[in-house]
């Protein structure tokens, strides 16, 4: 081995060596935790930038089980972004008296569920895959039960444990399968071969986007999902949102585009039917609901459903719609837990009726509320109206145009739900609206950076551009 | 010769309306009446001496040629149906230029007495001028275009002066249906021009009484329901003429109108815009004699029933206005039957007798409203039943309301003897049926205004709070003027100036058919002495004897309750309401059943996600394995 | 730099401008300043646009410019007028400066009013010099969306349900649209090369008859519901009756005129056949507005219903000349979207000076408004008039180049609609004069109105503004004719062959 | 090495899938939490004779399917261990260990 190789693994390495700090920090006093918040924040700070040096990426380690290249280290990079908002954010309710002890445990489970997704992201073939699959589900579901006092933490804890390792048990069967047809679970060696298998690969292969559509809440694998978001701690959902979701949205998307080539009939069907129903179900449920975190866990579902859009194009646009989707989708949701978990960190609230009238105590956070909503529901000139335009582009590219206008029906359905935030923020009466609040450092450099991505993003033709040459 | 100065009698009336208008109330209302009189005179003045230059220059060989004094384009629609705004001069229009201008002097300074401290003097000058602008851009049109223009004008300040006194729901309620039911007949119009228009390519009215021009050389054959489209399409415009003209069964409006002021009905409502649908007719006569024979049949009967109908229901009316109002159209039929009866050319008499007819007629009428004015300025009523020996009080008006009476019974040698003699020779020729009924309505014409000429003037005195006195000289002025106008009107040589195809026509005099008329007229006053000369039973017991009939003419043959019935039955419930119902039940509850739907649906599928972990597990498996199993079927 | 992107910074500028400054009286002032820049600018560019034509540039488009802004799906910032935008252009602003002197008294988040304001402006203004389906798009959804905060937060009565239906069924018709222009996109280069948004490439090129088909209707109606087509046009009474003033004066002055605007820019002029194909079913709608809207106006009792309906049944008039696809008949179909801006602009904001003094919209609680206050009464006694189509006001010029294009149609069925939509004249004479006699005629109906106060300077300029426009183009329509009839030869010419 | 000829591929795959269906019962059907993670335990095992079964049958030159199964196992050993750490917590917040009993989140 090359010490050279080891560049490759940079945001690896740096992340365990991150892990170990944490591990070391956590066995330290009450005082040092204190600081330990800002610490790994600064240090995560540099990790994300690190991530972005321009070294050569193309790679292939431990005999093909770790892939490396320049579409690979994008994705880490977007992953990092979004946690390093994700850190910015949870700060406050880590300094909340009752949290600050479990500090350290906390960022230890946190960046190990973020290893366990590098190793999904690069994994070269699927034990690799399986292990970072693992790696990035088991600690979650700790940190679902984090708030140790509240039953309805607990009870996310074990919903998402039992349920993820059924799914993974599902996923494991079908790789299993796999392994039977094609002899070999190396990404490299499988994708050179033709489909093979007939029925038997088709349901392996169902099995298995059933494994990761459970991570990333698609209907009928979503079940777990409102109710793991409403109980897990803020912060916490947040991270399931935007971050665990990304993950398994990019892993499977390398897959599917890279080894699964051959099978391309059979996913973008299953893509198809996947969208509708997970659209219009993550859509008939966030209709009626009244807690924040609950609509938020139903409005990501609906995401889900338009980011399997791309999934329907099998072709590199595909893969660069979806990829540019979730980065938005991910600044956007950020953007919305951002202001929540602000208003949940000060006043304990979580109901959409809290909010009302909230524009007239606090019309900054309302406004970024409102763009990140408006960004969500795609409408412009906030950038989700692009992601949710090329994501169609890529659909219709295909001649599906039913299913383009199923998506934009219910686009169309979602905008009711967000407007009705944006009503309670703007709209409703209240004589007793929350108190205005100020901010932390933190959070606003966090909303600072959400509302960059939120506008300018959908201007910058460039980013765009870039992902569409590292997709190649 | 050069008549760009013409431009100056459109000109004026719009500069003197937005004047007016615009000052409002800082413009002491003296000054707008004598602004709007001042600026009216210069306009007759205009008007005259245009008259008098253009029949003054001599008759040339080939007759009287239009000539266009000026024209701009306003608006293009295609290359050919273009709308120019221009100014026409022909007989016909010059002489409708004298008699509108002339006539509205006459009401104008009218006015300065009849109105004097009515709030709202100055908006009355500025409707006068507007609807004076209006009307003299009607009638020097070049195109038909630019008629229907100025004839929605028309209609507009018909409609904003029957409601001048708008704080009084019935004017409001008169100024309403007016402007509607002339709306709907100019649909009619619209349509005919569209008609008319499309098939010939082209709106200007030189173009279309071109004789070698599409309209008339080649007219649309195709028929459509009996008649041919070219008849459809001008018996459509005439439907604008008559929703104008107020001409059966499109008259319900003309009656309600006299809510208006009084020089505005002897203006508007007598004298000039109600004439209207005779000056289309007369412009595009060409057409309808050579394309559409047919539909000049049709204006024949119309206008011949309308002057008996009209004729009838004033024998009964008690409100003076509306006994001339209902004489104004029965006098408007006539000139219809003489049109619809007329030939072209030497045999032309019709087209000739009716322009006369309108001419003197816009003369007698507007003296005998202004009269009633006076009257009504002096009793503070317009029913015949508060008045009653009038005559001592007002001789000046007694004396030309008189004068009007004689003349609109054809008792030569006044004005109206003239003119409708040649109508009655006119239809005595056409069609002997017509002419029955036209001698027979003479008689009647002669009842009903000595009935009311009676029951003002004579009879006894009901009681008059205050005493009536005469009016004061602006109004008596018009009225003599008015009536010298209508002794002398007779005597102008009209069959020189105004025919059918400018040359001069021969014209008879026919005993055979002036005798009758003359006599009938006589009979008809002397009837009217016997009844109303003084206080007695009589009008009762020939009620009584003709109760149906008196009933049925005292209510107008209840076509206003008919329309009433038509649209807020037929039209407000039965329409109108369904579908507002429709709108609010159908269509936006289908939108809204759609969203309802989607919410019931949500809650309705809630169960799915029961918060039992197991069902959840199960879910996931089973829809693993459907998915599966639909691929599977699928590939 | 591209003398039509000031329409879209000036709008920007002036948001900046009201984010920085203090208090209402400023946050008014930096509006009217910058919508009287607007408004100036636009009559510069007219001029401009004069002054290029009379040179000699026969180019279909004036101004054009054109960066490649997203390169991998060929999207453009590509901005560019012809007569017909340039109108368009023309009416935004000057609904726009009236709308922010009709909105001067607005109480409640004055800055936040104005700025939303702006921004549905700005939208417009994005949406007429867009060249490129992409951007056209999304300029329409931006300016769409800031009705649902300007009617819910701004608005009277059920408000949150009308913004939210309003909201929802435009952004449904953009659903549809957003499928017609993927359509159109991915059939841009049946002949392989590059796909293109790009309006006026598109244009050249033959899209094939079915993708036509498939595509007309979504592109179509999904322009229509904003165009108010029947039966996708209930959105309007609710929320027109809901919005505040200046958002009904926009929203039905302008923004209902991209739709008619968007069907024959984007769904007929780029898919020709379609259109003559379909055509029939869609004059059957519209058909059925013209009358329908106009019968349903009579029975209300709401002035903004009943004006709602009258925009219905005008909107109506739009698609249905629209769809005669002759020059006469689009020209009228141009005209009447600018007509009828104007006209509904101004009664919508009669309505809301006539509330604001009343506290009543339902035309029987009211009566003799006219003896009271005399200019409003007189001005809505205008609008009427203009809208009833009399001469020298600028309905009677649309509806007749209407009527007479639509009657050069040489066949039966075509001019046999145009007969049915023609008798709509008499019932919008019907309900106009209906209101006017029981609203503004016969005697003061409450005590209380004795002492209203007629309007005030912001009312009338407001008023007047829009007056003067609708009688300038009444009077005077040749000018506008011509700018509008200008660039259709050209573009029917490809409809028809 | 005649187990090979003697037990055909196909048994073992349908014992894989009958342990595996048997073990989705379990945990679908069973209240008990830890009876639960008991079925999960046999899916997973289920997976683990498949890819033993297949490596050694199929492709007895290569070692992956072996690994993974180990992989497998060691992975389900820190999945028991979690659990049994979050079933303690439920044991601590509800007094039972009863799956029904756990349904406070829903809709």
């Amino acid at each position: 081995m090359n010490w050279d190789q080891l560049f490759f693994l940079r945001h690896e390495i740096l992340l365990s060596l991150l892990i170990v700090f944490e591990l070391v920090a956590d066995l330290s006093d009450s005082s040092a935790r204190q600081s330990l918040v800002n610490t790994t924040i600064v240090l995560f700070a540099g990790l994300t930038v690190a991530g972005f040096i321009p070294l050569a990426n193309e790679a292939s380690l431990f005999g093909g089980m770790y892939a490396s290249d320049d579409l690979r280290i994008l994705l880490k990079n977007i992953l990092n972004v979004s946690t390093l908002v994700f850190l910015l954010q949870s700060a406050g309710w880590l300094n909340q008296s009752q949290n600050s002890y479990k500090t350290g445990s906390f960022y230890l489970l946190l960046f190990s569920t973020l290893l366990g997704m590098y190793l999904m992201i690069c994994a070269g073939d699927f034990i690799m895959l399986y292990l970072g699959l693992e790696l990035a589900t088991i600690p979650l579901t700790l940190l679902a039960a984090y708030d140790h006092n509240l039953r309805r933490s607990a009870e996310a804890g074990i919903k998402l444990l039992m349920s993820s390792a059924v799914s993974s048990a599902v996923m494991l069967f079908g790789l299993s399968l796999m392994y039977g047809i094609y002899g070999s679970l190396h990404f490299s060696e499988m994708s050179q071969q033709g489909a093979m298998g007939g029925s038997l690969g088709v349901l392996a292969l169902t099995f298995f986007i059933a494994g990761l559509g459970f991570k990333l809440s698609l209907v009928p694998f979503h079940l777990w999902t409102a109710d793991v978001y409403e109980g897990s701690p803020l912060p916490v959902t947040m991270y399931f949102s935007v971050v665990s979701k990304g993950a398994a949205l990019f892993t499977l998307m390398l897959v599917l585009y890279r080894v699964f080539g051959q099978f391309t009939g059979v996913w973008s069907l299953l893509s198809y039917a996947l969208a509708v129903l997970t659209m219009l179900i993550g859509n008939l449920f966030a209709l009626r609901q009244k807690n924040l975190k609950r609509f938020m866990a139903f409005s990501s579902i609906t995401q889900a459903g338009f980011m399997m859009l791309g999934f329907v194009n099998p072709e590199a646009l595909g893969m660069n719609t979806i990829i540019y989707f979730m980065l938005i989708y991910s600044f956007s949701n950020l953007a919305v837990f951002g202001v929540l978990s602000i208003i949940h960190n000060r006043y304990g609230k979580e109901q959409i009726e809290d909010l009302n009238g909230f524009y007239k105590t606090n019309p900054g956070l309302s406004l970024i509320l409102l763009l990140a909503l408006f960004s969500l529901a795609g409408i412009p000139p906030v950038a989700g109206f692009f992601g949710k335009f090329f994501l169609f582009t890529a659909a219709a590219s295909r001649g599906l145009y039913f299913l383009v206008l199923i998506a934009v029906l219910n686009a169309t359905i979602s905008l009711y739900y967000y407007l009705l935030v944006v009503k309670a923020m703007f709209i409703n009466p209240n004589d007793q609206p929350l108190p205005a609040v100020t901010l932390t450092g933190a959070e606003r450099l966090a909303l600072v950076l959400c509302v960059l991505g939120i506008v300018v993003i959908g201007f910058m033709s460039s980013i765009y551009g870039y992902i569409q040459t590292v997709v190649g | 010769m050069d008549y760009a100065y013409t431009l100056w009698i459109l000109t004026l009336p719009v500069a003197m309306f937005l004047t007016i208008g615009l000052s409002g109330d800082r413009l002491k209302s003296n000054a707008a009446g004598i602004l709007g009189t001042a600026g009216l005179a210069v306009i007759a003045a205009l008007s005259w001496f245009t008259a008098f230059s253009y029949f003054g220059s001599g008759l040339p060989e080939s007759g009287f040629q239009p000539v266009i004094a000026a024209q701009t384009t306003w608006l293009a629609f295609t290359e050919t149906l273009v709308i120019h705004l221009g100014i026409l001069l022909d007989p016909l229009s010059v002489m409708m230029l004298v008699v509108i201008t002339t006539v509205s002097l006459m009401v104008h300074i009218y006015s300065l007495g009849y109105m004097h401290g009515e709030r709202g003097y100055n908006r009355y000058y500025a409707f006068l001028s507007l609807f004076t602008f209006s009307m003299l851009g009607l009638v020097v049109a070049t195109n038909i275009f630019q008629m229907y223009i100025f004839w929605e004008l028309v209609g507009v300040s018909s409609y904003l002066l029957i409601g001048f006194y708008y704080e009084k729901p019935s004017a409001v309620a008169a100024a309403k249906k007016a402007f509607i039911v002339t709306r709907f007949a100019d649909l009619g119009f619209l349509i005919g021009i569209l008609l008319l228009s499309f098939n010939t390519g082209t709106f200007d009215f030189a173009a279309l009484n071109d004789m070698s021009g599409s309209a008339i050389a080649q007219p649309v054959t195709t028929v459509f329901m009996g008649l041919s489209v070219s008849t459809w399409a001008m018996l459509l415009i005439f439907m604008g003429g008559a929703g104008k003209s107020a001409m059966f069964p499109l008259h319900i409006w003309l009656p309600d109108a006299m809510e208006g002021p009084t020089p505005v009905s002897a203006l508007i409502h007598a004298a000039t815009m109600v004439v209207a649908g005779v000056y289309l007719v007369a412009r595009l006569f060409p057409v309808y004699h050579f394309a559409a024979p047919d539909s000049l049949e049709v204006i024949a009967w119309v206008g011949s029933f309308t002057s008996l109908f009209a004729a009838v229901i004033a024998c009964t009316q008690l409100d003076i206005k509306r006994v001339l109002a209902f004489s104004t159209l029965s006098q408007i039929g006539y000139m219809m039957v003489a049109l619809g009866v007329s030939g072209y050319g030497d045999e032309g008499v019709g087209y000739m007798a009716s322009l006369f007819h309108l001419f003197t007629h816009a003369f007698f009428k507007a003296l005998l409203f202004l009269g009633a004015g006076s009257v009504i300025h002096a009793v503070h009523s317009n029913l015949m039943t508060d008045m009653g020996g009038l005559r001592k009080y007002m001789p000046l008006t007694h004396l030309t309301f008189l004068i009007a009476c004689l003349t609109i019974a054809g008792v030569p040698p006044l004005s109206g003897f003239f003119s409708k003699d040649e109508i009655l020779v006119a239809a005595f020729e056409h069609n002997k049926v017509i002419f029955a009924v036209q001698w027979f309505v003479a008689g009647l014409t002669a009842f009903y205004m000595f009935r009311l000429y009676f029951n003002i003037f004579w009879n006894s005195d009901p009681h008059y709070h205050h005493t009536p006195h005469e009016s004061p000289p602006t109004m008596t002025g018009p009225l003599l003027f008015l009536a010298a106008a209508s002794v002398l009107a007779g005597f102008v040589p009209f069959h020189d100036f105004v025919t059918t195809d400018g040359k001069p026509l021969e014209t008879e005099f026919h005993t055979l058919v002036a005798v009758p008329s003359v006599l009938i007229g006589l009979a008809g006053i002397a009837l009217a002495w016997w009844m109303y000369a003084r206080k007695n039973s009589r009008p009762e017991s020939v009620a009584q004897t003709l109760h149906g009939l008196y009933s049925a003419a005292f209510r107008k043959f209840y076509i206003d309750e008919l329309y009433l019935f038509i649209t807020h039955q037929l039209i407000f419930r039965f329409i109108s309401r369904p579908v507002a119902w429709f709108d609010r039940h159908i269509v936006d509850g289908t939108m809204n059943l759609i969203g309802n739907t989607t919410v019931s649906v949500s809650v309705a599928i809630k169960k799915m996600q029961s918060g039992e972990l197991q069902w959840y597990i199960w879910y996931f498996t089973s829809g693993v394995l459907v998915l599966t199993l639909i691929l599977l079927y699928l590939n | 730099m591209n003398p039509l992107l000031y329409l879209l910074i000036i709008p920007g500028l002036t948001v900046a401008g009201i984010t920085l400054v203090k208090d209402m009286k400023q946050v008014r002032l930096v509006a009217a300043v910058g919508m009287s820049l607007q408004l100036l600018w636009s009559f510069v560019l007219l001029y401009w646009f004069y002054q290029l034509r009379a040179a000699g540039h026969t180019e279909e488009m004036l101004f054009v410019s054109s960066t490649t802004w997203y390169e991998a799906f060929n999207i453009q910032y590509k901005f560019g007028v012809d007569g017909v935008s340039m109108a368009m252009i023309l009416l935004t602003s000057i609904v726009t400066f009236a709308g922010i002197f009709a909105s001067w008294q607005v109480a409640v988040l004055t800055r936040e009013f104005f700025i939303s304001l702006i921004i549905l402006a700005g939208g417009v203004f994005g949406f007429f010099i867009s060249l490129d389906l992409f951007t056209m798009f999304l300029f329409y959804e931006v300016a769409v969306i800031p009705m649902y905060l300007l009617i819910g937060i701004w608005g009277s009565g059920p408000k949150e349900y009308s913004a939210m239906k309003l909201t929802l069924m435009l952004m449904g018709g953009s659903a549809l649209l957003m499928v017609g222009l993927l359509g159109i996109y991915f059939n841009s280069a049946p002949d392989g090369g590059p796909l293109t948004f790009d309006l006026t490439e598109i244009a050249r090129i033959h899209i094939p008859r079915d993708a036509q088909l498939f595509f007309f209707p979504f592109t179509f109606v999904g322009f229509g519901i904003l165009g108010a087509l029947f039966p996708f046009h209930t959105w309007s009474p609710d929320g027109h009756a809901s919005a505040p003033t200046a958002v009904s004066m926009l929203h039905a002055g302008v923004l209902m005129k991209l739709g008619g605007y968007g069907c024959f820019r984007v769904a007929m002029y780029l898919m020709p056949e379609a259109a003559h194909e379909l055509a029939w079913i869609f004059l059957i709608l519209t058909t059925i507005s013209v009358v329908y809207g106009a019968f349903g106006a009579i029975w209300q009792k709401d002035l903004k219903y009943i004006n709602a309906y009258s925009s219905v049944s005008h909107c109506g008039l739009v698609l249905f000349a629209l769809l005669m696809m002759n020059e006469t008949a689009t020209t009228g179909a141009i005209l009447q979207m600018i007509s009828h801006g104007l006209m509904t602009a101004l009664f919508f904001a009669l309505i809301g000076m006539i509330y604001g003094r009343t506290h009543t919209r339902m035309i029987h609680e009211m009566g003799g408004l006219m003896k009271v206050i005399p200019f409003l009464s007189v001005v809505y006694v205008i609008a009427g008039l203009a809208s009833l189509g009399l001469p020298g006001l600028s309905g009677f010029v649309a509806e007749m180049t209407i009527f007479v294009g639509s009657f050069q149609h040489t066949d039966t069925f075509h001019r046999v609609a145009t007969l049915v939509a023609a008798s709509s004249i008499v019932i919008t004479a019907v309900y106009i004069l209906r209101v006017v006699g029981v609203l503004l005629l016969g005697p003061v109906k409450n005590e209380h109105f004795h002492e209203l106060k007629d309007a005030l300077w912001f009312e009338k300029l407001s008023g007047v503004t829009l007056v003067v426009s609708i009688a300038a183009i009444g009077l005077a329509p040749l000018w506008l004719s011509n700018l509008i009839r200008e660039p259709l030869g050209q573009m029917l010419h490809h409809l028809i062959n | 090495m005649n187990l090979q000829s003697e037990i055909p591929l196909e048994y073992m795959i349908v014992l894989s899938t009958a342990v595996f269906f048997i073990g989705l019962v379990g945990v679908v059907i069973r209240r008990n939490l830890i009876t639960m993670l008991m079925g999960i335990e046999l899916m997973l095992n289920a997976v683990n004779i498949n890819f033993v079964a297949f490596n050694h049958y199929l492709f007895p030159h290569r070692l992956e399917g072996h690994f993974f199964a180990l992989i497998v196992m060691a992975i389900a050993a820190a999945e028991a261990a979690v659990a049994i750490a979050l079933i303690i917590n439920i044991y601590r917040k509800f007094s039972t260990v009863s799956v029904d009993d756990v349904d406070e989140l829903k809709y």
